[in-house]
C-alpha cells in the first residue's frame, strides 16, 4: 500500500501556519488581549495592578457567567436573547422570596435559579418542540421576564436583608478573591467539562453541527435544546442572584440591554453564530477583552463617547487582526 | 490609600446631629423656561369653584411617560391616578416612550387618537419631541409637562403649565451635605450622565454651583458616563484611576446603587450623596452605609399637582406656568418622616428594622 | 499506450499542476489533455485528487504551480465566475444548487433571461420547461429544489451544467445516485455534447459507465498521473490494476458475475426485521421480512420510494399504519433514536445532509453514533477509545486522511463516504440499512466495504441495502425484492437472477404488472 | 492560499428535511394579523379609524424601512445589527450639514442617506472581504457609528430649522397620506422588485442559500454582500432624515435599541436567520404586527408592565400559531 493512513509524524509536522489558519478565533485573541494589557498599561500603569484586575473579573463575572451559558446555546444552533430579562426576574424573585418566606438564604437562591432554569426550559420547550425560531422565543421571552418582574415589584427595587446572601454571593473574598469571581471559576469549570469532557459535550455539537445527521445518529436532540436553554437560564438566574446580593437589593429593570455583550462575548470567543463551534476559554478570553476594553479606557480618562468609538473600533481590529 | 477607608463612623457622622432642613436652600433655586420663578406648592390646590366645575365634567387624562420602568414614574402614575380619580375623572391610559423619541411620539399619537381632555407627560427630549408636542394643542387637547417643557411651545397657548421638583436645589443639598465629609482642599468625584438630559443637568448645575460658592478649595472631578446600567462599572473603573476622591455625588439613585456595589466590590467606603429617593439607597442611608444623603423628589405631590392642573386646563382656568417643588433632604436622622413625606406610606419594614435604635428620628 | 493526438489540438491542457492545502498535496505534478469532442475518463482511487483537478479547472483553487491552457492559450483565472465565461461547465460531487430556489432559477442561475435587469419568469420557466423536456429530465421548472430528494438533485445538477452552452462539460461522479433507468438522459446528453465538438471530462468510480461511455481515459494515483489509455485498448481487469496498483488488484473484484454467489440464508434462521402493511404517504403497505444473517437488495428506480422506506423503518418518516417486528416483537419507531435503541442502523444517500457533520473532525464524526458507549460515570466522554475507534475505521477502510482530527469536508468524496458507514461499526447492529452504500467510493475500498457488509451479516446481521449498482447487488445478496411507486411489487431469490440484465428485467416487468400505470 | 472555497455545504445541508416541515411563515402570519386586528377593534373600536391607522403607519414606518434593508442582509446569510445608530450618524450628519452649509433640504438629505450608505459599506468590505463575522462588525459599528454621532453633537439635540425638509420628510400628506408612510411604500416597492423580480435579487438568495454554490455559478457574492449591507445603511440613513424632520431636531442617542424591532419584524416575517429565505411582505407583516401590538395595547389602557408581558407572549403565540 502506498499510502500512509494515519501518521502522526505528519500530524506533528503540519506547519503552524496552518494550523494558525485552522483554529478558530481563540488562539489569535491571546494576541489583542496580550496587545490590549500592554496597551493599557502603558497608559496607566495603575491598570495593571492586582486591586485593578481584580476589578476586572469583577466586573466581567455576570457576563462571563451568562456567556458560558448562551455559549452552550449557540454552539447547538439556536439563540438565547432573553438573559437579561431573566437575570431580573431571577433576581427579584429570589429577594421576594426571602422577604415574605423567613429570610433562609439558601432557600432565596435556589428560588432564584430554579426561576432562571424554568423560563430556560420554557424558551427551550418552544423552540424544540413548536419550532418557533429562538430567535422570536427569546426575544418574547425577553419583554415577558422583564414585564413580569416589573409587574412583581411594581417597579420598585426590592430589598435583599440577608447578611449571608450578601456574603455568599458577593462579598466574602476566598483566598483575597470576591465571592462573584470564585461562582463564576466555578461555572467555567462545570460548563468546560461539560462541553468538552461529557458526551453531552459531544451532543451539543453535533446537534448544532448538523441536525438532522445528529438526529441520523441517534441523539435527541431536542432533549439536548431544552437542556442548554435550560442552563441558560439557570445561569442568568445565577447571575440575578449575584446582583441581588451586590446591591443588597435589586431593581426590576437590572442589566436591561446586557444580552449584546453577552452575545459580543461569545461570538468574539469565535463561536459561531451557524452553530456546532466554539471553545469554552474563548468565551473567556471574549467577556474578559470587553471587559478590559471597558476599564482600560475609563482608566484613560477618555470621554464616553470617544471611548464608545473606539470601543467599537478595537472589537472589531481584534477580530480582524486574528483572520490575517 | 487616602482616607476613603476610614470615614466618620457614624457616632461622630458629621450630619448626626444637623437638621435636614439646615442644608437645604431655602428657595427653589431653578428657574421656569421663560427664566421665571416658582410658584407656591400652594398655588396648585384648588379652589372650591374649580373643583366643582372639574368633577361636573368628568374629566379624561392621558400620561405619556418617558420610561415605565422606575418606582419614580410608577409614583408620578399613581398620584395622578389618585387625584384625576378624586376629581372623579379617569386616566385612561399610560403610555411609555421607553426612552425613545420614536417611540414617545408613537405614544403622543396613539393618545391624540383617544381624545382624552388633556396629556400630561415628560419629554424624553425637550426638543426632537416638540412637533409631536405641538399637535396636542392642534388637537384640541390640554398639556401639562413634567420637569421639562418642550422648547418653543408656547404657555398657554400650547400647554398650560408645568410641574418639576427643584432639581438644582437637591443638587444643592447633595452638595452641602457631602461637603461636611470632606477636609480642606479634598477632592469629591461626580459620577454625571454623559448625556444632554435637561434634569440631571439641573442637577449638576446645583451641586457644582454650592460648591463653587461654598467650598471652592474642594476639587471636583467629573466622570462623564452614557450607559446607566453599567454605571457600577464606571465608578469602580473611576476610583481605580483616581484614588484621592473623598467622596462621590450622583445624578439619580441607578448610578449611585452602581457606586455603592463598585465600592463594595473594592472594599472600600466613601460618603455618597445623590438625588432622587428609592428603597434601596434609602436602606444604605437608614443602615449608616456609604449614601449620606438623598436630595428627593416628591413623585406623588407632583402627580397631584400635575392632574390638579389638568382639571384646572380644562375648565380654562389658568395654571402657573411654573411649579417646583423644593427639595425633600433625606439624612439618616429624618430617614422615617421623609420617606412618609414622599411616598404617603410607611417606609419598608426593612429600612423601620434599619432604624430601630431611633436613630431615623421619628415617622411623620 | 499512450494516445498520439496526431494532428488535433487538445481544448484544455493541464501540465504539471501541484495543489498543496498546508501540508497536504492533493496534486503533485499532474497533466492532462482533453480533446474537443471526446469523453475523456477521469479514474482514480479516493483521494487521488481528481476532483482537486476539476476545481482547479473551474478555478475554484488556484494551483499552487503548474501550467494550464485551453485552446493553447495559457489562463490565469482562478474565480468559478472566469471559467464559466471560459466556457467550462461542471457538475460538482458535492451538490452547488441552492436549495430555497426552483428548478428552473437554479438551471439559470447568473444567466437569467432579463429586461433591463428584471428576471423574465415566464421565459425562464418555460426555457426550463423546454430544456427538461428535452432532455427527457423528469423535474418540474417551480418545484422547490429543497423538495427534491436527492437522486432530484442529482439530476437536476446535471441539468445545471447541460443548459450552459460549455465547451468543456465536467462532470464529477455525476450517477452516484442514479439508476440504469435515469442513466440514458445523462449519456445521451454527453453524446449529443460530443457531437457540438464539446470537450467531456467524466469522473466515475463504475467502470462499466466508464467502458460505455468513454474515448479516452486518464488514471490518477496519490494526485499523479499513473498512465491514459484509449478506453478501446484496456481492459476492466488492467484498468483496476493501474487504479489501485499492482499488488491490491488480485483482492478487488472486477464486477461481473465471475464472483462467489452468495447462498440463500438457512429457512430456520430467525426473523429479524419484518415489516407488515406499513404505509404512510410514500409506502403503501410494504410486507418485507429479513433473516439473521440476510442481505436484502431493494431495486427500484428513482422516486420508486426506496429511499422512504428506509426511512420509514429507521423512524424518521412516521408510519400510517401497519407494523415493524424486530426480532419476533412488536416495535413502534418513531425517531431514528429508538431504532438506534433496537439496533437498527442506516446509513443515508445524502450524507452531507444526514450522515455527516462535515465541519467536525473524523473522530467526532466516529463517536456521534455510538455516545451511549463511549459515556464513563455515566456522564464523561471516553476520549481515548473514541480516538482509537476512529483510527481503527480510518486504517480499515483505508480513509486517506491526515489523521483522525481532519474536518470531514476536507476529505474527497468517497473518503467522507467511507467515515459515513464507518461511524455505525462500532456497535452491535441487528437490522443494517444501507442506503446507496458505496456511492464515490472507489474499487478497491469498495470490496473492502462489501467484506465488512458479509462479515456483519456472517455474524448474524441484518441487512436491506438499496443501490442503483446491480453489480454491486449482485455481489451482496441472497434476495432482492423490487418496488415501484411506494410497494414492494416482486422479489427474486439470488439463484434465480444471472445478471444485472436479469433484474432489470424483472424490475420492468414488476412496473407493467402496475395497475395504474 | 486559497483556501476562500473550501466546501462547506453547511447551511445546505442544515435541516433540510425541517425546512421542508416548516412552513411558509408569512400565509400564516396573515391570520395573527386578522385575530390581532379583530381583538383590538373589538376591546376598543377606536382602533379601527382611519385615523389610527394611519397612526399605525406612520409608527411603524421607520422599522419597517429598516427592516427592508436588514431582510436583504439577512437574506444572504450576515446581519446587521447597527441600523439605530446608523440612523442616528445619518440624521446629525444631515441636520449638521444642512445647518453648516446653507441650508439646502436636497443636499440634507442626501448627505443623511449617503452616510448612512457608506457606513453600510464599510460594513460590507469588513464582512466580504476580511471574512470578520457580520455580528461583530455590526456589532462593533453599532457603538462606532453612535460613538461618532455623539462626539460630533456634544450630546445635544441638533435642530433642524428647514421647513421643506420637514415637509418633504414627515409632513405634507400626499393624497392625505402623512410623508413617512410614502416614503415607506416607495422603498417597499423598490425593495420587492429588487428582491423578487430582479437578478440582484436572484444573487441574494443564491448567496444566502448556499454560498459556495453561488460562488460556483459565477456570483460574485462578496459583490453582493457589500450591496446589501449598503443599501440597509443608506435606508437606516433615510430613517435618520425622517427622524430628524419628524423632531425639526435629532438627537444623537435616538433610535437606540431599535435593532431589536427591526430584527423581530424581519423574522416575524419568516425571513430565516441563516439565510436564502424571506419575503418582502413578510417583513411589512412582521413589522405591522408590532406596530399593532404597540398601538393597540396602548389603546385598550393596560398597565405597561403587563403591556410588555402581553406583547412578548403575542409574538410567541402569533409564530406558534402560524406553526401548526
Ligand atoms: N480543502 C481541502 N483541504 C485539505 N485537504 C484537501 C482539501 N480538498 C481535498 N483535500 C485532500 O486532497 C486529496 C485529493 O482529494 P480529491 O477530492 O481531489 O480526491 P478525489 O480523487 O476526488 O477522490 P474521490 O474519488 O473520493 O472523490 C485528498 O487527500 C483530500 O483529503
Ligand atoms: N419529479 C419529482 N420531483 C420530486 N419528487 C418526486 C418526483 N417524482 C416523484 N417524487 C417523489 O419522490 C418520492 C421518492 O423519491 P426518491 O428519489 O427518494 O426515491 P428512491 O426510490 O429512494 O429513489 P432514489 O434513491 O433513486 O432517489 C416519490 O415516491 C415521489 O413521491
Ligand atoms: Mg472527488
Ligand atoms: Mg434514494
Amino acid at each position: 500500500m502506498s499510502e500512509q493512513y494515519v501518521s502522526t509524524t505528519e500530524k506533528a509536522s503540519r506547519g503552524v501556519r496552518q494550523r494558525l489558519a485552522e483554529t478558530d478565533q481563540p488562539l489569535f485573541l491571546y494576541g489583542a488581549f496580550l496587545l490590549l494589557i500592554i496597551g493599557f498599561t502603558v497608559a496607566n500603569p495603575l491598570f495593571l495592578t492586582a486591586g485593578n484586575l481584580l476589578n476586572i473579573l469583577n466586573q466581567t463575572a455576570l457576563v462571563t457567567i451568562m456567556a458560558a451559558g448562551v455559549a452552550l446555546v449557540i454552539i447547538t444552533g439556536e439563540i438565547d436573547l432573553s438573559v437579561g430579562s431573566v437575570l431580573a426576574l431571577s433576581g427579584v424573585s429570589a429577594a421576594l422570596f426571602m422577604n415574605n418566606f423567613g429570610q433562609n438564604w439558601f432557600l432565596g437562591a435556589l428560588v432564584g435559579i430554579l426561576v432562571g432554569a424554568s423560563v430556560g426550559f420554557i424558551n427551550g420547550i418552544l423552540t424544540a418542540r413548536l419550532l418557533i425560531p429562538s430567535f422570536l422565543v427569546t426575544l418574547g421571552m425577553l419583554s415577558i421576564a422583564r414585564g413580569i418582574a416589573l409587574i412583581m415589584t411594581g417597579t420598585a427595587p426590592v430589598l435583599v436583608t440577608n447578611a449571608t446572601f450578601w456574603s455568599v454571593f458577593a462579598e466574602t473574598p476566598f483566598l483575597g478573591i470576591p465571592a462573584p469571581i470564585v461562582w463564576t471559576i466555578v461555572v467555567i469549570i462545570i460548563v468546560w467539562v461539560l462541553l468538552h469532557f461529557s458526551v453531552f459535550g459531544r451532543r451539543i455539537f453535533a446537534t448544532g453541527g448538523n441536525l438532522d445527521a445528529a438526529k441520523f445518529s441517534g441523539i435527541n436532540t431536542r432533549a439536548v435544546k431544552i437542556s442548554v436553554f435550560l442552563i441558560s437560564g439557570a445561569l442568568a438566574g445565577l447571575a440575578g442572584v449575584i446582583v441581588a446580593a451586590r446591591g443588597h437589593a435589586i431593581r426590576p429593570d437590572a442589566a436591561a440591554g446586557i444580552e449584546l455583550d453577552v452575545l459580543a462575548a461569545v461570538i468574539l470567543g469565535g463561536t459561531s453564530l451557524f452553530g456546532g463551534k466554539g471553545k469554552i476559554y474563548g468565551v473567556i478570553l471574549g467577556s474578559l477583552i470587553i471587559g478590559i476594553l471597558n476599564n482600560g479606557l475609563v482608566l484613560m480618562g477618555i470621554d464616553p463617547s470617544i471611548q464608545l468609538t473606539i470601543k467599537g473600533a478595537l472589537v472589531i481590529i481584534a477580530v480582524a487582526f486574528g483572520r490575517r | 490609600s487616602s482616607g476613603a477607608g476610614d470615614g466618620p463612623a457614624s457616632s461622630d457622622d458629621p450630619l448626626t446631629a444637623i437638621t435636614a432642613s439646615s442644608l437645604t436652600p431655602t428657595e427653589v433655586l431653578g428657574t421656569g423656561p421663560l427664566g421665571e420663578k416658582s410658584a407656591t406648592v400652594s398655588s396648585s390646590e384648588l379652589s372650591a369653584a374649580d373643583l366643582a366645575s372639574i368633577k361636573a365634567k368628568s374629566i379624561k387624562v392621558g400620561i405619556v411617560m418617558q420610561t415605565m420602568d422606575i418606582e419614580w414614574s410608577t409614583e408620578q402614575v399613581r398620584g395622578i391616578k389618585d387625584q384625576v380619580g378624586a376629581l372623579g375623572g379617569t386616566v385612561i391610559n399610560v403610555c411609555d416612550g421607553q426612552w425613545d423619541t420614536t417611540k414617545q411620539t408613537a405614544c403622543i399619537d396613539n393618545m391624540i387618537t383617544q381624545k382624552p381632555d388633556a396629556i400630561i407627560s415628560i419629554p424624553v427630549d425637550d426638543v426632537s419631541m416638540a412637533p409631536a408636542y405641538a399637535r396636542v394643542s392642534e388637537a384640541g387637547i390640554k398639556l401639562i409637562f413634567i420637569d421639562n417643557v418642550a422648547k418653543g411651545l408656547k404657555f398657554p397657548s400650547q400647554y398650560q403649565g408645568m410641574v418639576t421638583s427643584d432639581n438644582q436645589g437637591n443638587g444643592a443639598f447633595a452638595a452641602a451635605a457631602l461637603a461636611k465629609y470632606i477636609p480642606k482642599n479634598g477632592v469629591v468625584g461626580i459620577l454625571d450622565f454623559g448625556v444632554d438630559f435637561f434634569v440631571t443637568k439641573e442637577r449638576m448645575r446645583g451641586f457644582q454651583a454650592w460648591m463653587k460658592d461654598n467650598r471652592p478649595d474642594i476639587t471636583v472631578k467629573v466622570h462623564e458616563f452614557q450607559d446607566p446600567s453599567k454605571a457600577g462599572d464606571d465608578a469602580a473603573n473611576f476610583l481605580t484611576a483616581n484614588p484621592d476622591v473623598q467622596g462621590m455625588f450622583t445624578e439619580w439613585e441607578v448610578p449611585a446603587v452602581g457606586i455603592i456595589t463598585a465600592l463594595r466590590g473594592q472594599g472600600k467606603t466613601l460618603p455618597i450623596t445623590v438625588v432622587n429617593v428609592a428603597s434601596d439607597i434609602a436602606l444604605d442611608l437608614a443602615s449608616g452605609g456609604m449614601v449620606k444623603a438623598i436630595g428627593a423628589q416628591r413623585p406623588y405631590d407632583e402627580g397631584v399637582a400635575e392632574a390638579n392642573f389638568a382639571g384646572r386646563a380644562i375648565i380654562g382656568s389658568t395654571n402657573p406656568s411654573y411649579l417646583a417643588f423644593p427639595a425633600e433632604p433625606f439624612l439618616r436622622n429624618n430617614v422615617l418622616s421623609a420617606w412618609d413625606d414622599v411616598y404617603k406610606s410607611a417606609a419598608p419594614s426593612a429600612i423601620q428594622d434599619a432604624c430601630k435604635s431611633g436613630i431615623c428620628g421619628p415617622a411623620k | 499506450m499512450i494516445n498520439q493526438n496526431g494532428p488535433v489540438e487538445p481544448l484544455l491542457s493541464l501540465r504539471d499542476i501541484v495543489m498543496r492545502f498546508g501540508s497536504v498535496q492533493a496534486l503533485r505534478g499532474a497533466d492532462f489533455d482533453l480533446l474537443p469532442g471526446e469523453v475523456h475518463g477521469l479514474l482514480g482511487q479516493n483521494g487521488a485528487g481528481k476532483s482537486t483537478l476539476i476545481k482547479v479547472i473551474a478555478g475554484v483553487y488556484k494551483p499552487t504551480s503548474g501550467t494550464f491552457t485551453i485552446d493553447g492559450v495559457e489562463q490565469q483565472y482562478s474565480s468559478p465566475r472566469a471559467s464559466r465565461d471560459a466556457g467550462i461547465s461542471v457538475v460538482y460531487q458535492s451538490l452547488s444548487l441552492i436549495p430555497s430556489l426552483t428548478v428552473a432559477q437554479n438551471l439559470f442561475l447568473g444567466i437569467e433571461p432579463t429586461t433591463l435587469g428584471i428576471v423574465n419568469t415566464r421565459a425562464l420557466n418555460s426555457r426550463a420547461s423546454e430544456f427538461l423536456e428535452l432532455h427527457k429530465l423528469p423535474l418540474r421548472p417551480e418545484q422547490l429544489v429543497s423538495s427534491l430528494t436527492f437522486a432530484y438533485r442529482q439530476l437536476c445538477e446535471i441539468g445545471k451544467a447541460l443548459v450552459k452552452d460549455a465547451r468543456i462539460l465536467i462532470l464529477d461522479e455525476p450517477t452516484s445516485s442514479l439508476s440504469k433507468t435515469e442513466e440514458p438522459i445523462l449519456f445521451d446528453a454527453v453524446r449529443e455534447a460530443t457531437a457540438k465538438g464539446i470537450g467531456v471530462i467524466y469522473v466515475s468510480h463504475r467502470l462499466s459507465e466508464v467502458f460505455e461511455l468513454t474515448d479516452r481515459v486518464t488514471v490518477f494515483r496519490d494526485g499523479n498521473n499513473a498512465g491514459v489509455f484509449n478506453t478501446a485498448d484496456v481492459t476492466i481487469p488492467q484498468l483496476v490494476e493501474v487504479i489501485v496498483g499492482e499488488k491490491l488488484a488480485k483482492s478487488v473484484s472486477t464486477g461481473g458475475t465471475s464472483l462467489s454467489v452468495r447462498p440463500p440464508i438457512a429457512a430456520d434462521a430467525s426473523v429479524a426485521l419484518e415489516l407488515s402493511n406499513i404505509s404512510n404517504d410514500v409506502v403503501k403497505g410494504v410486507n418485507l421480512s429479513i433473516r439473521r444473517g440476510e442481505i436484502v437488495g431493494l431495486i427500484g428506480s428513482i422516486g420508486s420510494g426506496r429511499t422512504e422506506l428506509l426511512e420509514s423503518i429507521f423512524g424518521v418518516r412516521k408510519l400510517k399504519s401497519g407494523t415493524i417486528r424486530c426480532d419476533g416483537r412488536d416495535v413502534v419507531i418513531r425517531r431514528p433514536q429508538d431504532a438506534i435503541g433496537r439496533g437498527i442502523k442506516l446509513v443515508p444517500e445524502d450524507r452531507h445532509s444526514f450522515g455527516l457533520v462535515v465541519d467536525h473532525d473524523i473522530e467526532s464524526n466516529t463517536a456521534m453514533a455510538m455516545l451511549p458507549l463511549l459515556r464513563s460515570f455515566n456522564f464523561l466522554f471516553k476520549s481515548a477509545e473514541s480516538k482509537a475507534f476512529a483510527t481503527k475505521i480510518v486504517t480499515d477502510l483505508k480513509v486517506k486522511a491526515p489523521s483522525t482530527s481532519t474536518k470531514v469536508n476536507k476529505l474527497s468524496g468517497g473518503n467522507q463516504q467511507k467515515i459515513a458507514i464507518g461511524k455505525w461499526l462500532g456497535s452491535d447492529t441487528k437490522v443494517l440499512l444501507l442506503d446507496e452504500p458505496t456511492a464515490g467510493v472507489d474499487v478497491g475500498a469498495r470490496a473492502d466495504i462489501y467484506k465488512i457488509i458479509i462479515d456483519l451479516a456472517d455474524q448474524g446481521t441484518a441487512v436491506l441495502v438499496c443501490s442503483s449498482d446491480y453489480d454491486e447487488l449482485l455481489q451482496l445478496c441472497s434476495r432482492f425484492a423490487f418496488i415501484s411507486d411506494g410497494a414492494i411489487r416482486a422479489s427474486a431469490d439470488r439463484s434465480q437472477v444471472h445478471e444485472e440484465k436479469d433484474l432489470h428485467q424483472i424490475l420492468e416487468a414488476s412496473r407493467e404488472e402496475l395497475p395504474h400505470v
